[in-house]
């Protein structure tokens, strides 16, 4: 067995350790972001401090530009201008995507995606905090304590059932929980979460709730949602963006009574 | 009006639906529920012909529809808004809701006005790229899509997923109000409980590709929602 | 049971890959052995053609083997991979070349013919060095691995993809085809080069030598396909498939999948090359017409036959279509381009997952016909 | 050269065509012109001049060799009057009777030959191939032909002969040509053959002048001329002259002209690149339907353009006597074969292949081969042969270093046209729409009730027409031959992916532009050279814009 | 084996197809016509078709089956140098016989080929000469497709040029890539090239397609032949075919045969392939002229060997004689090339050539070129003693050669 753990005999399969400087509670500084496509401003002078360890629900209108923002932070989207760093010492708008989630900052899309031609089993395999590099991947075997892991995960997200199905091959909600469990099994510091609850039923909404909050203090997490009885039961910090700003900032009874934000998005039934 | 009866259907060799019936009567809003993956999106893709069924018939008006390809189900009234939107990415939003022109009744050449009265959003975007709205402003383009063609059933898969709250509440509004004021029967996949109850006037849950239980929607009890919806 | 026959099937397109290599084996040790030891005289004989051929044909599986590992498993169509086995197969003529020495025509042992009969003085400094095997072994390996590496570090680092990707090898080819067809270029324009005599020494024209270079082929073909099939299982290959799947979401897990497309593609150009070195001493000449695009798009349509994303399938269409070829060509002159295209129609029509597809579909009803009669034993 | 006025309309630009750039056919028709002009001179025919019988006669039996003389001596005999006798024979249409050396012109009418006795204008009827026997002419006897009718013709009615006159003569100028020259100057009254008599005039003195200063006066006229004459002679006197200041000037002089001539060159070049692009692009134009909007890898394409070719071909075996028109025919009739053999090859083949765009590379190369193997059973392996109406043989000539030819003016103008007229129908028809929303979500759209069928099969039709129609024009460029289509498929990919899948607009820049930047190498590189550039740069550039020039943009085409 | 077997090798699909279909046509008319007769040696001839496909290694591979699957005794085929190239290692190999009936760029014999077609001495050299002497012509343009036909006739050339005196500045070389289609510039050039005062003609070793595109440039342009004369190597009557022809008038072509060569041997060929081909607009060309001959030679030495046995009929061959298409006789030499008339004709406007200049007697086909540094020295004799494709006059030795030794 102990050849199989190779990754405890060669140093460069260890994972690296990113050192993330926190030193100032905040972990995510993003300072007067723009990003406008084909003239359109889709974030506009977009400030927003994320601390350590925290869980902050971000939430606004269709189209305020979350998924834009956390397409900025994971290096998807080019920026105009503006500053986004990680911790004190990445410059993020410097790094491509894969530099970026090997600093630790996973990203569930709002779409699910996942490796359809894989297993379940060889999705959250794949999505493992190990060595990325291409060397170590043609040598690299699980590990006894990597197999706890996705057993893990697989019961969290519970689809021990399907463990050697397609992926392609689950429906839309399995989909969701799948790339739940692999930004689980992926240990990142900052988890973006965009929308997980959709198409989930009431238990399974309790459930990822239940989850995220657990999450929390181990990792910061940042979730984008729509389902307010979900945000009420996670929330502590919430943030609303409006067309490419912040429009209010606060705990969730602050927001849900603010007017602007009753108006621009709750609605007065909410 | 509509018609299922002991619907089948496999995915290759897995089947999905066991023999569903329903029966869904015209003007009705009839809300299918059922935990993920019990086949509901199944279900309405069958209903839409996107999926060939293996066995069974479904009838509109009496008239059958399981053995006609899908874009004669279309002219025969049904609007469709998929899971996951599925607006033309590369067509502007006008072009989008364009499509569906030609198949009125009455051969308009322009979107109906109503179409922005609903979701006045669409006419501040008329000219982007349906791809590169945002999730929820596809949501209404889905809609306002299907409404185009001036359906006289609607078919709606999960339409809030990914919705504001306030533009939940609308589309709750729009489909009370095509429901109520136009006639217009819909049939609605949802998986929020209080939207169920607001515009839904029927039930139906369905679990492992059956309808286990039918009713209205004032019947839906604590009990069936335990044992069919819960995990 | 059905999650099972999932997984199973999952598996079984790597594992299928051994009977192909025991066919494979088998075919080149009998055609040895039919050649080398049973008499001209006897009905059993095994002519040369028919060695030169069947060592032909495992150059070409061994091809389109190159291209299903980054077609069928990372989802890049290259249509000009031809430009890696010509190029492979270039650094062989030219070590074959040098080798003929003072036999050629005008008996000057440095400068090849068609460089004599040109006027030219000197070797160009690029040829110099191929008269050692090793060398030339080297560049095979090398140049054509060197030039995926480049091409395929641009394309991939700024995301060329998809057809742009596909029109860009096939643009790269015909560059190359329309480079070698210069005389200046010095590799003997369109006539190539020919007229090899012997290879370490053996002569070419020596069944011995054939058969050898035929068995070569075979074991390199095998060590191919093994070293594919390992890869390709490896972690390395799942993130490949990955890839293919999903790019995005692979780089948002943290994979620089440019270096992972980057270095299958080197590999798949390597093995690529090393198929065209053992294809030129076996048929005699390479010419700037491997470099064609159209031979590459052949090449594609051999791994779509057999049944693309499959190891064994990629081996056997080449087989397959090659073998028609040869057939048609001498048995319908005229028509067999009817014959090849109605092939390729039908086969996209009723096969889509290729000729192996038909096998995995046979196994699948036999399946179920066994477990009908052992009584559903597969229940797990 | 009256006829080339009465074909085409005189206009600013003076359109000169060597007589034997004209198609045949109008050439034997506009000898029957001549032949009837020259029945309104009497004076020659019926005022028999012996010498002038036994010169034609001697004519008829001379070897090619002795030729020259006889030719000669007939300028000098019967001048002006036999000018119908220089064209004819310049044309290669005279001929003798075997049996008593009567010289007759055969003409073509309606396919029927007709034969006419020269010297008296019979009719002669019922002879056949057999008894008659050509008058033969060589490139030698040509030329001198030439020069005979040019200086029979200097005093010709029409300008536009008197134009070709001079001017063909510049390169011979002796003076008893410059005295008829000199004669006529004064009493020219066209302005352009006055001006061309100035220079001719300009261009004796700077080489044969005694005095110094005249000389120089001389070249200083002709440093706004562009004739290649002129310039040979400034050159030599620029080489050669061994007076200082005539020579400075010729040099000046040259200089000066060196310098338009660049510039002509230029626009020249820049002509020839529309023109190669034009052809790209209406090679690509129908892949981009089916390749750029359908996403169908078509490998088969270049077959619907080789569809297109040999459509023009039987077009024209059918209508062997109305080729000026064949091309209106063939326009349509290609769009529609090619049109009918994609509509086919899309019900038959790739409407089972939907969602598999890969597999139709497959399948379309298996029609490829299959309809290259069956052209060449049906017509042969061989090049079939594709006339050229005679509208578009021959160039305008703007000025003496500057002229376009006719074919590719027309074919440019013809790509543009295609290509409006095709966004036209995917802009303003619902087929258009259609066919994006099917590309993009075939379900969907068939939920929209759109008949995704009918657009495949339509769209399909569509670009394999418009590739036909490709090729009717490039059958006059090329051969026509089995491998027409081969020998454009590759560049017909690069084109639609230089520019962007799925926009048109982008097929367009991207042909013009790979076609000028092909033409301004190629005369720096040689043409070998230059297409491997212009690979190299398209492989580059990809990589800059690693979706073509015009990129679909938005989220969904991440 | 009771019929004699011989082999066709010629591409009846890919590119070259449009060529040598017709030689193989041809080949079949032969045969057929010798089975009239009564066969050769009392057995029937039955010929063995294959289609290399224009694929270079495939005609490696096909000779290979020919001659040992199918037991062929003869082969007729091959159009491109390379693929005779290709061909070459084999049927030395495996002592076949080739008859190879194209014009190439010589520098080659082996002792089983014989080349039928012309060598450049057979059609360059005397076209220069007529241009030079006939016609004037003190500037030249030599243009080619890029391979090495063209380059190695072109060196000879600019080698034969220029001890003539011809200036460095008065000679263009330019090379195109195959197919070539966009001319515009080139003729441009040429026409530029043209018109400084000096009589200028074009030597064309243009190949296949790309000439088509070329003479319509060139007649658009307005380059008539009596200013610029294109003498061309490659283009005969088949490639006219398929041109409008009107605009090519006076344009010449180098060759040892033309369709319009008024012979009685002539007519009758002529007829005897309208009928055997069932089209009374075909034409007839110098490769198929070559074919025939090659066959009738092979047909003699055969009979004159008693046997098919490869190397007797080899020496057999050697000084055997049969009549030309175009008169007089075709000889077979000692190093495997004919010697036979060369003639010039101009197009003419019904695609057919009239032959304006003919060499005084046969041309000996030269394998090796006397204007080339590498091969001055070489020549190629198939007799004893020497018996060697390249022999060295200077050192009197056989280089390199495969067979022989
Ligand atoms: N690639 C793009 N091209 C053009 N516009 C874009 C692009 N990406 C985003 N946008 C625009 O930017 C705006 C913000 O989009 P974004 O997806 O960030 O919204 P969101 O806040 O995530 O909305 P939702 O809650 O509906 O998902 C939208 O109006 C969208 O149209
Ligand atoms: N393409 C497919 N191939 C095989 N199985 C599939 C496919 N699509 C869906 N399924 C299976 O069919 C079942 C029903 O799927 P369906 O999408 O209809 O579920 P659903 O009820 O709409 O779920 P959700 O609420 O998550 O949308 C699922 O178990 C899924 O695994
Ligand atoms: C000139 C060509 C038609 C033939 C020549 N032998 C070649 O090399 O291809
Ligand atoms: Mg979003
Ligand atoms: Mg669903």
């Amino acid at each position: 067995m102990s050849i199989l753990q190779r990754d405890q005999v060669w140093p460069f399969l260890v994972p690296r350790e990113v050192k993330v400087d926190v030193s100032h509670q905040v972990i995510l500084y993003i300072e007067d972001l723009s990003v406008s496509f084909d003239g359109f401003k889709a974030l506009n002078n977009l400030n927003l401090y994320i601390n350590d360890g925290e869980l902050r629900c971000l939430i606004g209108a269709n189209g305020a530009g979350k998924t834009t923002l956390m397409d900025v932070i994971t290096g998807k989207t080019r920026c105009d201008s503006g500053s986004v760093w990680f911790g004190q010492t990445h410059n993020l708008l410097e790094k491509r995507e894969a530099d970026i989630a090997r600093l630790g900052i996973g990203r569930k899309f709002q779409k699910p995606t996942v490796f359809e031609a894989h297993t379940v089993l060889d999705n959250l395999e794949l999505a493992l905090n190990t060595h990325k590099g291409i060397l170590p991947a043609l040598v690299a075997r699980l590990s006894a304590g990597q197999r706890e892991r996705i057993d893990e995960v697989m019961e969290i997200i519970g689809l021990q059932q399907q463990r050697h199905m397609l992926a392609g091959a689950l429906s839309h909600g399995q989909k969701q929980w799948l790339e739940i469990g692999m930004l689980l099994a992926a240990e990142p510091r900052l988890l973006l979460i965009d929308e997980p609850v959709a198409g989930m039923t009431a238990q399974e909404t309790e459930r990822t709730a239940e989850l995220l909050t657990s999450l929390a203090g181990h990792h910061t997490v940042v979730v984008v949602e729509h389902d307010m009885e979900f945000v009420r039961s996670i929330a502590r910090t919430v943030t609303v963006l409006h067309q490419g700003s912040v429009l209010a900032e606060g705990s969730m009874d602050e927001v849900q009574n603010n007017r602007d934000v009753i108006d621009v998005y709750l609605g007065e039934s909410a | 009006m509509i018609e299922l009866r002991q619907v089948t259907q496999h995915y290759g060799s897995s089947q999905i639906l066991w023999g569903v019936d329903l029966n869904i009567t015209q003007g009705s809003c009839a809300c299918i529920m059922g935990r993920n993956g019990v086949g509901k999106t199944t279900l309405l893709k069958c209903l839409m012909g996107l999926l060939p069924v293996s066995s069974g018939e479904i009838r509109i008006n009496d008239y059958p529809l399981h053995n006609r390809p899908a874009e004669k189900r279309a002219p025969a009234g049904i609007g469709y808004v998929p899971q996951g939107r599925e607006i033309f990415p590369l067509l502007t939003v006008e072009e989008n809701l364009r499509i569906g022109l030609p198949i009125r009744k009455d051969k308009r050449k322009h979107i109906p006005e109503r179409i922005f009265e609903l979701f006045p959003v669409l006419a501040d975007m008329l000219h982007r790229r349906g791809g590169d709205l945002s999730g929820g402003q596809q949501q209404q383009l889905a809609i306002g899509r299907a409404l185009v063609i001036e359906p006289s059933v609607l078919i709606l898969d999960e339409p809030n997923e990914g919705i504001q709250p306030n533009i939940v509440q609308q589309i709750g509004d729009v489909i009370l109000r095509l429901n109520e004021e136009d006639g217009l029967t819909v049939i609605l996949v949802e998986q929020k409980l209080g939207f169920a109850r607001r515009v839904g006037k029927q039930f139906h849950l369905m679990e492992k590709g059956r309808i286990v239980a039918s009713d209205h929607m004032e019947n839906l009890s604590d009990e069936l929602i335990r044992q069919h919806l819960a995990v | 049971m059905s999650l099972f026959s999932l997984w199973r099937q999952r598996d079984a397109k790597l594992t299928a890959t051994w009977p192909v290599v025991v066919a494979v084996f088998a075919m080149a040790l009998l055609a040895a052995l039919g050649n080398l030891l049973i008499p001209e005289s006897s009905a059993l004989h095994v002519s040369t053609y028919t060695v030169t051929l069947l060592g032909k044909y495992l150059c070409y599986a061994m091809l389109a083997l190159a291209v299903d590992v980054i077609w069928g498993y990372c989802g890049i169509l290259s249509l000009g991979h031809g430009v890696f086995f010509a190029l492979g197969g270039y650094a062989m003529g030219m070590y074959l070349m040098r080798q003929i020495g003072e036999r050629g025509v005008y008996g000057n042992a440095l400068l090849p013919d068609f460089m004599v009969f040109l006027n030219w003085k000197e070797l160009p400094w690029y040829w110099l060095g191929m008269d050692q095997f090793w060398f030339a072994l080297l560049m095979v390996i090398l140049i054509p691995g060197g030039l995926a590496f480049l091409f395929g570090w641009l394309a991939f680092r700024s995301r060329v993809t998809g057809v742009y990707l596909s029109i860009m090898t096939q643009a790269l080819t015909y560059a190359f085809m329309l480079s070698f067809f210069r005389n200046e270029m010095g590799f003997g324009g369109n006539n190539g080069l020919t007229d090899f005599k012997d290879m370490l020494g053996f002569s070419l024209q020596a069944d011995t030598t054939r058969v050898v270079l035929l068995l070569l082929s075979a074991v390199l073909l095998i060590v191919a396909l093994w070293s594919s099939q390992a890869i390709l299982r490896s972690r390395f290959g799942k993130v490949i498939i990955a890839i293919r799947d999903g790019e995005a979401r692979a780089r948002f897990l943290g994979y620089q999948t440019e270096r992972y497309k980057v270095w299958l593609f080197v590999y798949s150009a390597v093995v690529a090359a090393v198929a065209g070195a053992l294809y030129v001493p076996q048929v005699g000449i390479i010419n700037p017409g491997e470099f064609a695009p159209i031979n590459s798009i052949e090449i594609v349509i051999w791994v779509a036959i057999g049944g693309r994303g499959t190891l064994a399938g990629a081996v056997i269409g080449a087989l397959l279509v090659n073998y028609a070829k040869t057939r048609f060509t001498a048995l319908l002159p005229e028509a067999w381009l009817f014959a090849l295209g109605g092939l390729f129609v039908l086969v996209t029509l009723f096969l889509p997952k290729g000729l192996v597809g038909l096998s995995s579909k046979f196994r699948m009803t036999a399946r179920k016909l066994s477990s009908y009669s052992s009584g559903q034993r597969s229940e797990s | 050269m009256m006829w080339i006025a009465s074909v085409q309309p005189p206009s600013y630009v003076s359109i000169h065509s060597n007589i034997n750039l004209l198609e045949c056919r109008v050439k034997k028709l506009m000898f029957f012109c001549v032949l009837c002009i020259c029945q309104a001179w009497p004076a020659w025919a019926q005022n028999e001049d012996a010498s002038v019988n036994e010169l034609l006669q001697q004519l008829t039996e001379a070897r090619l060799k002795d030729m020259a003389p006889i030719l000669e001596q007939l300028e000098v005999e019967g001048g002006e009057a036999l000018l119908p006798l220089f064209h004819g024979l310049l044309a290669g249409d005279l001929y003798y009777l075997k049996s008593d050396h009567t010289l007759v012109s055969v003409t073509s009418v309606n396919g029927i030959d007709q034969y006419q006795e020269i010297l008296s204008g019979h009719r002669i009827e019922s002879l056949s191939k057999q008894q008659i026997s050509k008058v033969r002419v060589n490139n030698t006897l040509r030329g001198q032909l030439r020069q005979i009718i040019s200086r029979l013709q200097l005093n010709a009615r029409q300008p536009d002969l008197r134009y070709t006159a001079v001017r063909s003569l510049l390169s011979e100028l002796d003076a008893d040509t410059m005295a008829t020259i000199r004669a006529l100057y004064s009493g020219e009254q066209d302005q352009r053959v006055k001006a061309i008599m100035a220079t001719a005039i300009a261009l004796y003195s700077a080489e044969s002048a005694q005095d110094d200063n005249e000389r120089v006066a001389a070249i200083g006229q002709l440093r706004n001329s562009l004739e290649t004459d002129v310039r040979n002679a400034l050159n030599r006197l620029a080489k050669d002259d061994t007076r200082p200041a005539v020579q400075s000037a010729a040099r000046r002089a040259v200089a000066d002209i060196e310098q338009r001539v660049a510039w002509y060159g230029r626009l020249d070049q820049l002509f020839f690149g529309l023109s190669l692009g034009s052809v790209l692009l209406l090679a690509a134009i129908g892949l981009a339907i089916t390749f750029g909007v359908m996403g169908v890898i078509n490998m088969a394409h270049g077959e619907m353009i080789m569809l297109g070719a040999y459509t023009t071909y039987v077009v024209q075996l059918l209508m062997p006597n109305a080729i000026d028109y064949s091309l209106w025919v063939a326009v349509p009739a290609a769009f529609m074969v090619s049109g009918l053999a994609g509509v086919l090859i899309e019900r038959g083949i790739i409407r089972f292949l939907h969602g598999r765009p890969l597999e139709t590379l497959l399948a379309t190369f298996g029609v490829s081969l299959i309809l290259q193997q069956l052209v060449r059973t049906v017509f042969s392996p061989l090049n079939r042969q594709v006339a050229t109406p005679s509208w578009m043989s021959g160039s305008i000539e703007l000025n003496p270093v500057l002229s376009l030819t006719l074919n590719r003016l027309y074919i440019f103008v013809f790509a543009l046209l295609v290509f409006g007229l095709l966004l036209l129908i995917l802009k303003k028809t619902s087929l258009g729409l259609n066919v994006r929303a099917v590309s993009q979500n075939r379900d969907m759209a068939r939920a929209m009730g759109v008949h995704t069928e009918r657009v495949d099969a339509l769209t399909f039709g569509l670009g394999s027409g418009i590739a036909g129609i490709a090729g009717v024009a490039l059958s006059q460029l090329t051969n026509v031959g089995p491998n027409l289509g081969q020998s454009y498929i590759i560049d017909s990919f690069m084109v639609v992916v230089f520019g962007g899948v799925g926009n048109l607009l982008g097929t367009l820049v991207a042909a013009f532009t790979l076609g000028v930047a092909n033409k301004f190498l190629e005369p720096v590189t040689g043409a070998v050279l230059a297409s491997i550039l212009v690979l190299v740069f398209i492989i580059l550039f990809i990589q800059k814009r690693p979706r073509g020039l015009f990129p679909q943009k938005g989220r969904a085409a991440e | 084996a009771d019929t004699i077997k011989v082999g066709v090798l010629h591409s009846l699909s890919g590119t070259m197809a449009i060529s040598e279909t017709t030689l193989k046509d041809t080949v079949l008319m032969m045969v057929d016509e010798q089975n009239k007769k009564g066969g050769l040696l009392g057995k029937k001839l039955e010929a063995v078709v294959v289609d290399p496909a224009s694929n270079w290694p495939l005609f490696a591979e096909k000779t290979r089956e020919l001659l040992t699957k199918d037991q062929v005794d003869v082969i007729f085929g091959c159009w491109t140098s390379v693929s005779r190239k290709s061909v070459l290692p084999v049927i030395e190999e495996l002592n076949g016989l080739l008859f190879y009936p194209v014009q190439y760029e010589g520098e080659e014999s082996s002792k089983n080929v014989f080349y039928t077609g012309a060598a450049p001495n057979q059609q360059a050299i005397p076209a220069v000469d007529y241009l030079m002497n006939d016609l004037g012509v003190k500037r030249w343009v030599l243009a080619g497709t890029d391979y090495v036909y063209p380059r190695t006739t072109n060196k000879i050339l600019e080698a034969y040029l220029k001890a003539k005196g011809v200036a460095d500045a008065d000679i263009m070389i330019n090379y195109t890539p195959f197919g070539h289609s966009d001319w515009q510039s080139i003729v441009s050039d040429i026409k530029k090239f043209g018109s400084e005062g000096k009589k200028t003609a074009v030597v064309s070793t243009i190949n296949g397609d790309a000439n088509v595109p070329f003479y319509k440039e060139l007649g658009n342009q307005g380059v008539s032949a009596e200013d610029i004369p294109v003498v061309a190597f490659s283009v005969g009557e088949e490639e006219l075919s398929g041109i409008d022809t009107t605009p090519l008038v006076g344009h010449l072509a180098a060759w040892n045969y033309f369709e319009s060569v008024d012979t009685p041997e002539n007519q009758a060929f002529i007829k005897q392939w309208h009928q055997f081909i069932g089209n009374n607009a075909r034409v007839t060309n110098d490769p198929m002229e070559a074919t025939y001959i090659g066959f009738n030679m092979w047909v003699k030495a055969v009979e004159k060997a008693g046997t098919t046995d490869v190397d007797k009929v080899e020496q057999a061959m050697i000084g055997i004689q049969t009549p030309n298409l175009t008169g007089g006789m075709a000889v077979m030499n000692e190093n495997h090339h004919l010697s036979k008339p060369v003639l010039i004709g101009e197009i003419q406007d019904d695609g057919q050539f009239e032959v304006v200049w003919e060499t005084d007697g046969l041309v000996a086909g030269d394998a090796w070129s006397d204007f080339l540094p590498g091969s001055k020295d070489l020549i190629s004799d198939w007799t004893t003693p020497i018996k060697c494709g390249n022999y060295n006059t200077k050192t009197k030795t056989c280089s390199g050669q495969n067979y022989g030794s």
